[in-house]
């Protein structure tokens, strides 16, 4: 009767399903959140809703015909995406890139690389549960941003616009002054970001010190981009391995001290303007005219065999194409190592012991986008 | 409270500004020349006829494999009394737009320019009830252009400016 | 990034200026044979002992690989299965590929889990889509395949692409309706 | 009329407005029930769970610390009770009353610190 | 029983029925206009335009979501428990709509004048939680549970200062009729004297309101709705229509007790259509403000709301209530009254500001949790 009794009164671990229907997913993400109360003691997560087989795909298809899956694996940053394919081609094939196309792609992926930020301080902010203002705020920066790149590419989002060798046609006449107007625009939704979030004290008190994550942990996990460069790991493959014209900018690996969510956000508020800063030093050594193809491209563009690990800093962490060749005009194995598949391991790491609503703040934090934890 | 007051001030600062959304079915944003909807063929407006000739090219490049492509002989040739210089010529012609992902491969492996993104509203606005109605036949693709209802930009691989 | 390099690799058993010589120290006692890659080298590690040199690749203070890239696998098909590790250190600034060989009728091989945490998800993946086994593997589901789905290995060249449904020309239908 | 009755007809409202509340629900609802389409689908009406199948009832025992709030609240509420007529005569009755109600609070006080102290107020 | 309307005699039963029919339309339209107010206002907050297809400026816009509301149906899950989801909706909004009785609008313009309106108020405002409790509880799914409790925690703990601070001002007007306590403001307003009692007030009727940044029983990005979570088509419209009556009303009371009401700067001379307008213009400012707060603030968490206001509001309500004592019966001047106000507003922004900036410490985790592997 007793132990009946205190059967009736035993408070149970509640399930909650977040996803993947779930306003602050991102996506199709799904994890089963296991709580006491309001506290988390277990995160399952659930990936796979978005798994389309580009890997499988690619393999099927020659070089240029991949660009365009490439970039529906990474649809927030699809600059940096294609980039690392084609520099993977280039690599293998070795072909040699003009000085201007080189140019002209950097500035491109860190366009996207703000682009990409901003879209993550809207929905970071939403998630924090401002309505609908910063999110706003992100589409607004995005929205000229993503003009720019329809204008100089043709599409808003899935670009297609790297080859492997250069570009796949000029830039637009007015570019250097469309970039720095847009840039303009872009340093005043930063500012605007900083004032509606950095100082808030309610932004403070929710972000600060939950989240956590070591800097061996993170390692261990992993992890890269900003989530790693927060718990203090200088780990950036535009510094330590300067792929374009990377060495010869000038420009800061910001990191933070207490990997926390705090810290993720500031480092991408702050990592924005070290964009900005690489942008107009780009335009400032930017060529007018010039190639941006070799001279010599094969119609058909075949590699010989080998194999190459390629990997470039996409906005939300170290992008690599793994590409094996047996020497066709198509990868035999394709491999796409994604930045948020390994951030996203260390979710439970982060956010057990937490509140509902922090573990939901950390997911955000780590800014994964899902078809490139999928692919 | 002084960051609270910061963050109403910032608010207050875009509550003056300018709203920057468009009305939108109402307002169309100009669209850029180069901007990509889905492929569709060109019209030679000199001789009366498509550009297309039919070569398979576009079909063979096409990564999702949205095309399909029939040729024929011509019969406005010069050699049976017409005006063309094309002995072949496209026959039928179908693009499912529902599986093209508009990476403009088509355009670039085009050796008679005969095909080009459609750069204008028409091309974008395109929702319907069927997926079926998505596929679109020689007709649809030529409409367009033969109404001179486009200004086409064919870009060259690596073509620099001017 | 010249073509020289790339069209011409380096003599097999040229490496000076490379860090196989350091690995050849940590390796000692372990079975390795380097390969010249394009960006990277490559050292070939027999199933047995790979994760031991891994391990020992992780804690040599020379060479201190605490950082792993990417795992995947390359179906060779005939030559079985390869489980390739990109291995980087954070505070060297050095990359090392390792890669070891399964042959195709005893797909298993010890995880790396516990040498790295975050090889979990990784061999997860590799598993489903090669049917490699990582033996002491912490968690062994399915990662992004359905989880009934335990038999179907996708990236495996003997597996087919599906075939794309024919919607296109006179008479189009979806397959059902008869085309 | 005498002031009883002056003071019960105020309170005639009260009474009015609860039933005026009730038909303006009900009203509505009886308007959605005619006017709103209902079709039988079993799908429908399953509980909302990300659009996975509910994993299990959600009325089960939760941990909230939700008592030791409720039963602070029903202390400092009773406090509320009395000093709403305090306040209206304190100033008349003059330094007793006052004194008096600075015990009362102390009282409370103390045993709020002492809540706060045990991290009764921890929500978890 | 009769008392007079329009300057007619009438049956005191039919007096308070006409009264509250006019309550029942002005209710509806008010809310239906803060509704498509608060869409236009975030809209600008947000650089966007905000509602405007439907009528000049959108303004129908909320007739049309009526229309649409009505005309959708109205599902219950098949687990729920049918009557306590069935009455939900009648108990969140008939208490909120009781409130309306002592509502002072303007002089002569109110349903009833109750000797203790304040005490009914503060006493009817908070029964509308049973509803959101019963409406978590009876749609047997878990958001909606974890938000009505929290609702329910919330509620609780925001009621007392909010009380309290009421409190506080009555001891100063010495009466609990709303009527009575606008005419004392003539000249000077109360929040003149009592600056941190309306703090107070305006963050506990934001809790009590749930909207942002306290909105955590209803958060979108948490509980995706919370209570509500399982309610369609009219019912749900119930729970809409009960939060912005219950915003309306707030705004009121708060523009009565603390800023003069209708009667303050102008007086009662100037007659009903200046004190409409004054009353309008300040609840209107309270809910611009409640709209501002809403498109700025991020929303807190649980425990930090819940500390807040046991361990910062409440006792410095007290302390005020006490101060107000030792002042009014020691017949000090109000002129203290007002500096001490002002003292504890400085000591609520200073406290805040140095609970939220506190320095980093790494959230102790449960010693049962153990963190192995992912």
């Amino acid at each position: 009767m007793v132990t009946e009794r205190a059967r009736e009164f035993d408070t149970q671990d509640l399930l909650i399903n977040v996803g993947p229907q779930h306003p602050s997913t991102h996506g199709v993400f799904r994890m089963v959140l296991e709580v006491d109360g309001e506290l988390v003691k277990d995160v399952i997560p659930y990936i796979g809703y978005l798994h389309r087989g580009a890997e499988k795909l690619c393999e099927t298809m020659d070089y240029r015909q991949g660009i365009g899956f490439m970039d529906r694996t990474e649809y927030l940053a699809a600059f940096n995406a294609e980039l690392s394919y084609v520099m993977a081609v280039e690599e293998l094939a070795g072909l040699e890139v003009p000085e201007r196309a080189q140019w002209i792609r950097m500035i491109l992926c860190e366009l996207n690389r703000l682009s990409s930020h901003f879209m993550f301080l809207g929905a970071f902010g939403v998630d924090t549960g401002v309505m609908g203002t910063p999110f706003i705020y992100g589409w607004r920066e995005r929205e000229m941003l993503i003009d720019l790149f329809e204008e100089i590419s043709g599409d808003r989002m899935m670009y297609a616009y790297f080859r492997p060798g250069g570009l796949a046609w000029d830039v637009t006449r007015n570019f250097k002054e469309r970039v720095r107007e847009v840039i303009k625009s872009s340093a005043q939704g930063i500012k605007d970001f900083d004032g509606l979030f950095t100082e808030n004290e309610i932004f403070v008190a929710r972000t600060k010190g939950i989240g956590y994550i070591s800097a061996e942990d993170a390692i261990d996990y992993g992890m890269s981009g900003p989530s790693i460069r927060a718990s203090g790991v200088p780990l950036d493959v535009r510094r330590d391995e300067p792929y374009l014209k990377y060495s010869e900018v000038d420009f800061q690996v910001v990191t933070g001290q207490h990997g926390d969510v705090f810290d993720r956000y500031a480092c991408r508020l702050q990592e924005m303007r070290e964009s900005i800063k690489i942008i107009e030093q780009c335009l400032d050594k930017m060529a007018d005219t010039g190639p941006i193809m070799p001279e010599k491209m094969p119609r058909m563009l075949r590699t010989p065999p080998g194999e190459v690990y390629m990997r470039t800093e996409a906005p939300r962490g170290e992008y690599g194409i793994y590409l094996v060749s047996n020497g066709g005009n198509r990868p035999y194995r394709l491999k796409v190592r994604s930045a948020c598949l390994s951030n996203l391991q260390a979710l439970k790491q982060m956010s057990v012991g937490l509140y509902v609503a922090d573990a939901i703040l950390v997911l955000g934090s780590i800014d994964i986008v899902l078809s490139e934890v999928d692919r | 409270m002084k960051g609270i007051a910061r963050s109403l001030m910032t608010t207050l600062s875009t509550f003056s500004r300018k709203p920057v959304t468009r009305d939108y079915p109402n307002v169309h944003k100009p669209l850029p020349e180069r901007d990509r909807a889905f492929p569709l063929l060109l019209w030679d407006q000199d001789i009366d006829e498509p550009f297309c000739t039919g070569c398979h090219a576009c079909e063979r490049a096409c990564p999702v494999e949205c095309m399909t492509v029939l040729m024929k002989d011509n019969p406005n040739h010069k050699t049976v009394g017409g005006t063309s210089t094309r002995r072949k010529i496209i026959d039928k012609f179908w693009i499912d737009y529902a599986r093209c992902m508009r990476c403009n491969i088509c355009v670039e492996v085009c050796n008679f320019d005969a095909i080009a993104m459609n750069n204008t509203w028409t091309g974008h606005e395109m929702s319907v009830h069927d997926r079926k109605d998505l596929v679109i036949d020689l007709q649809g693709l030529l409409a367009q252009s033969r109404a001179g209802a486009i200004k086409e930009w064919v870009p060259v691989l690596g073509q620099t400016n001017e | 990034m010249t073509s020289e390099e790339a069209t011409q690799p380096v003599p097999a058993n040229d490496f000076s200026g490379t860090i196989w010589a350091e690995v050849d120290r940590a390796l000692s006692g372990i079975t390795a044979r380097p390969e010249a890659g394009v960006k990277d080298v490559i050292v070939h590690i027999p199933r047995d002992e790979v994760i031991a040199g891994l391990r020992r690749l992780k804690a040599d203070a020379a060479l201190h690989f605490d950082y792993l890239r990417c795992l995947s696998g390359i179906d060779r098909e005939a030559d079985g299965i390869e489980v390739v590790y990109h291995l980087y250190s954070t505070d060297k600034k050095h990359n090392l590929t390792v890669k070891t060989t399964l042959p195709m009728d005893d797909l298993n091989v010890a995880t790396a889990t516990t040498v790295w945490r975050g090889a979990n998800w990784l061999e997860r993946e590799t598993a489903e889509m090669f049917g490699v086994r990582f033996t002491g593997h912490p968690d062994p589901r399915t990662l992004l395949m359905p989880e009934d789905m335990t038999d179907v290995h996708p990236l495996l060249k003997s597996h087919p692409l599906a075939e794309i449904e024919v919607l296109q020309g006179e008479g189009m239908g979806y397959p059902e309706e008869g085309a | 009329m005498p002031a009883a009755d002056l003071l019960l007809s105020n309170y005639v409202a009260v009474l009015l407005a609860t039933i005026v509340g009730f038909i303006l629900v009900l009203t509505a609802l009886i308007a959605a029930r005619l006017l709103a389409p209902y079709s039988q689908e079993t799908g429908k009406s399953t509980t909302y769970e990300c659009g996975m199948v509910p994993l299990r009832r959600a009325s089960t025992n939760v941990g909230m610390r939700f008592y030791l709030y409720a039963i602070l609240f029903v202390i400092f509420d009773v406090e509320a009770v009395f000093i709403f007529p305090w306040a209206l005569t304190f100033v008349e009755v003059g330094q007793f009353a006052y004194w008096l109600m600075v015990a009362f609070i102390a009282i409370l006080a103390l045993g709020l610190g002492y809540a706060w102290k045990k991290g009764a107020l921890q929500w978890r | 029983m009769t008392t007079s309307l329009w300057g007619m005699d009438i049956n005191v039963w039919a007096n308070a029925a006409i009264r509250l029919q006019i309550i029942v339309l002005v209710m509806t339209v008010v809310v239906m206009g803060l509704i498509w107010a608060e869409r236009r206002i975030l809209g600008r907050f947000q650089q966007r335009i905000g509602p405007q297809k439907t009528g000049p400026f959108g303004l129908l816009q909320s007739v049309a979501d009526a229309v649409k509301l009505v005309g959708k149906e109205d599902l219950r899950p098949k687990n729920a428990d049918p009557w306590t989801f069935e009455l939900a909706p009648f108990l969140v909004f008939i208490p909120i709509f009781m409130g309306f009785v002592v509502v002072p609008f303007i002089a002569g313009w109110n349903i009833s004048v109750l000797e203790l309106g304040l005490l009914y108020f503060v006493a009817i405002s908070s029964v509308n939680i049973v509803g959101w409790v019963m409406a978590g509880w009876g749609s047997d799914n878990r958001y909606a549970m974890i938000g009505g409790l929290r609702a329910a925690a919330q509620s609780i703990s925001y009621e007392l200062p909010l009380v309290l601070s009421l409190v506080s001002v009555a001891m100063f007007a010495g009466t609990m009729n709303l009527d009575e306590m606008v005419r004392q403001q003539a000249a000077v307003p109360y929040i003149v004297w009592q600056p941190m009692a309306f703090a107070i007030f305006f963050i506990a009727a934001l809790a009590e309101l749930n909207r942002a940044p306290f909105d955590i029983p209803v958060g979108e990005s948490e509980v995706v709705g919370g209570p509500f979570v399982e309610y369609s088509g009219i019912r749900w419209s119930m729970f809409m229509l009960a939060e912005y009556a219950g915003l309306f009303i707030m705004a009121i009371i708060g523009a009565s007790v603390f800023l003069g009401g209708y009667i303050w700067p102008f007086g009662e001379e100037l007659g009903r259509g200046w004190q409409l307008m004054l009353i309008s213009a300040k609840a209107g400012l309270i809910i611009f403000v409640v709209f501002w707060i809403r498109a700025s603030l991020p929303r807190l968490r649980i425990d930090q709301l819940m500390g807040y206001s046991w361990k910062v509001l409440l006792p410095l309500v007290l302390l005020q209530v006490l101060v107000n004592g030792l002042i009014l019966v020691n017949g000090w001047s109000e002129v203290i009254l007002g500096v001490t106000g002002l003292a504890g507003v400085v000591a609520l922004v200073t406290i805040t500001g140095r609970a939220a900036n506190r320095p980093r410490s790494i959230l102790a985790r449960p010693a049962a949790v153990k963190v192995e592997a992912a």
